[in-house]
């Protein structure tokens, strides 16, 4: 088990490299394509980073909307603005030391959290417990993360669903074909769009 | 027994890693897009085949082999549709190939729309 | 009739592999199943009326054959490859080709230009009624697949399961 | 041990494709690497599930390389025809600017 953590260790860390360089690359790239590409990149990326940390339904979640639907509505975007950025972005200095300062801030909150993995934590000492040992006979579903994130934490999740929903319904969208009759007028509909 | 299954194994990761690496250097080091997308086919067929292998040899007869074979089933299916897309799309658009002759660029091929 | 309750059965048993529930205790679980694959039956039976062609695949013995064959020509290929991205001068001359196909039906033809992007170093990028257009990466590659007998075995393989 | 071995052969080809996706230079090259990226994904996560002995997240791989395949083709058939329903003869005509959306 041991060398399991080490394992997980050199994955997270190299992960994080691949975040890092995904991030850099969305910031420096002018063309809009790319960073709408990159960020589905990044999506896949962290939804991998969930899964290492056991997040499975966070990871879910991000596989179906960051990589799926927010790329698609990103490209809609592009349609109605240029290909790529005008402006080069300067350095300003001010924003710069704002975000070091919060960092710096954020990273010394960490130095009181619990050791990750501790079964001492508030997180499994509340109600985790309870949660898993009463899965089965409480909602009788095999799944554990189901019944959690869709009966314990039914209004907590009601968003998510919602959002999962409407991935599937724009999937939907995307693969449904439209009648003969509605293709015609539809044409000459984009035909004109592409003009503006 | 077990030490057989493991050495398979063994030999379904490198030969996997192997493959999905070259393939993905070759993206890297080919000259154009059309060329490109032949090395992107080794990490979609053979890589990723050789490592679902080793994965389904290490989970035994068990539900997550199923779930494995499902997975490269579907890969299997959709990496050429999606490769095929790709080329159709660049192919469609005027994209022209890099070092293909003048003459295997006949205009049946552009007029197409 | 047979298509509609086949297609039935292979969601249920992929809705019992992902829940991995089979007991038949849970009634509200298995309800939901049955309502998923209902309700899956009843789009597949709506886009099939829409599209106008549904596609009905069986496993013959033709056709494992034919996987078989063309997982050998993939590894074959794939090594091929493998060797011009290796090699420190990558010799490559693309060529762009029309190939045949002899297909009579849209599965067939779909299938044929599958295995001919599966296998490496050849990738269809367009297809006319009758011809696939190829980009392949060397000129072997171009002139192995006119040579090769693909063409064939998908057309034999095609009027099995017409 | 051996799983870590896939796991190490699965990060530096991402990164690679990356590095494929950073450069570009035509907007085909980019739908291209993230495509590879995301078939590596898909493994990586089946993978990191052997690595902490939980197979279970095999459910997440399946819908990544839905996920995947359905976006690749959804880009796709953006860029193609202009818009995401029907194709038309002149869309794909005038939607033949692609190949100027390189250069970063």
């Amino acid at each position: 088990m041991m060398e399991s953590g080490i394992i997980n260790i050199l994955v997270d860390i190299s992960l994080m490299t691949l975040l890092g360089i995904t991030a850099i690359g969305i910031v420096r790239s002018r063309n809009l394509f790319a960073t709408a590409m990159l960020s589905g990149i990044y999506s896949l990326i962290s939804a991998a980073v969930f899964v290492t940390l056991d997040a499975v339904d966070v990871a879910f979640t991000e596989a179906a909307v960051g990589a799926g639907i927010s790329t698609v509505l990103m490209l809609g975007a592009m349609t109605l603005t240029r290909r790529s950025e005008k402006h080069a972005i300067k350095l300003h200095i001010g924003p710069l030391f704002v975000t070091i300062g919060i960092g710096a801030a954020l990273i010394y909150g960490t130095v009181d959290m619990p050791p990750f993995g501790s079964t001492d934590a508030p997180g499994f000492q509340h109600i985790v417990p309870e949660y898993i040992a009463g899965s089965r006979d409480d909602i009788q579903v095999p799944n554990i993360v189901t019944s959690i994130l869709a009966s314990y934490r039914g209004f907590d999740t009601l968003g998510e669903t919602a959002v999962i929903f409407a991935a599937g319904i724009g999937v939907l969208f995307l693969l449904g074909r439209r009648r003969e009759d509605e293709e015609a007028d539809e044409s000459s509909n984009s035909g004109k769009g592409e003009d503006a | 027994m077990e030490m057989i299954i493991d050495l398979a194994s063994w030999a379904f990761i490198l030969a996997g890693v192997f493959f999905i690496f070259t393939g993905t250097l070759g993206m890297l080091r080919l000259p154009d897009f059309y060329t490109r997308l032949h090395a992107a086919g080794i990490t979609d067929t053979l890589g990723t085949e050789l490592l679902l292998i080793a994965m389904m040899l290490q989970a035994g007869w068990s539900i997550v082999t199923v779930k494995l074979l499902m997975i490269s089933l579907f890969i299997f299916f959709t990496s050429p549709t999606a490769t095929h897309a790709l080329a159709n799309a660049a192919n469609a658009v005027g994209l022209r190939p890099f070092g293909v002759p003048e003459a295997d660029l006949r205009p049946k091929t552009t007029e197409k729309a | 009739m047979r298509h509609i309750l086949g297609l039935g059965a292979s969601l249920a048993a992929f809705w019992m592999l992902l829940s991995g529930s089979i007991s038949l205790d849970n009634k509200l679980v298995l309800g939901f199943g049955i309502a998923s694959v209902v309700l899956t039956l009843f789009l597949a039976i709506r886009m099939d009326r829409l599209d106008g062609f549904p596609v009905h695949i069986r496993l013959s013995p033709k056709l494992i054959q034919y996987w078989i064959w063309l997982a050998k020509e993939i590894g074959k290929a794939n090594i091929d490859v493998a060797k011009i991205v290796l090699s420190p001068n990558m010799k490559i001359s693309p060529r762009m080709v029309r190939v045949k196909a002899s297909q009579q039906t849209d599965v067939g033809i779909a299938t044929f230009a599958n295995s001919i992007t599966l296998t490496p170093g050849t990738v269809s990028v367009d297809i006319d009624d009758d011809e696939i257009l190829v980009h392949a990466i060397t000129e072997d590659m171009a002139t192995g697949l006119i040579e090769s007998d693909m063409d064939e075995r998908v057309t034999a393989m095609e009027l099995k399961y017409r | 041990m051996m799983f870590a071995a896939a796991a190490a052969g699965l990060i530096i080809p991402m990164l690679m494709a990356l590095a494929r996706g950073l450069i570009g230079p035509t907007l085909y090259d980019r739908v291209l690497a993230g495509n590879s990226f995301g078939t590596k994904t898909v493994l990586l996560i089946a993978v990191l599930g052997f690595i902490g002995g939980r197979p279970d997240f095999l459910d997440i791989a399946l819908l990544y390389a839905l996920m995947n395949f359905i976006g690749t083709i959804a880009i796709l058939k953006f860029f193609r025809y202009r818009n995401l329903g029907v194709a038309d003869s002149a869309d794909i005509r005038n939607g033949a600017d692609g190949k100027n959306g390189g250069a970063v």
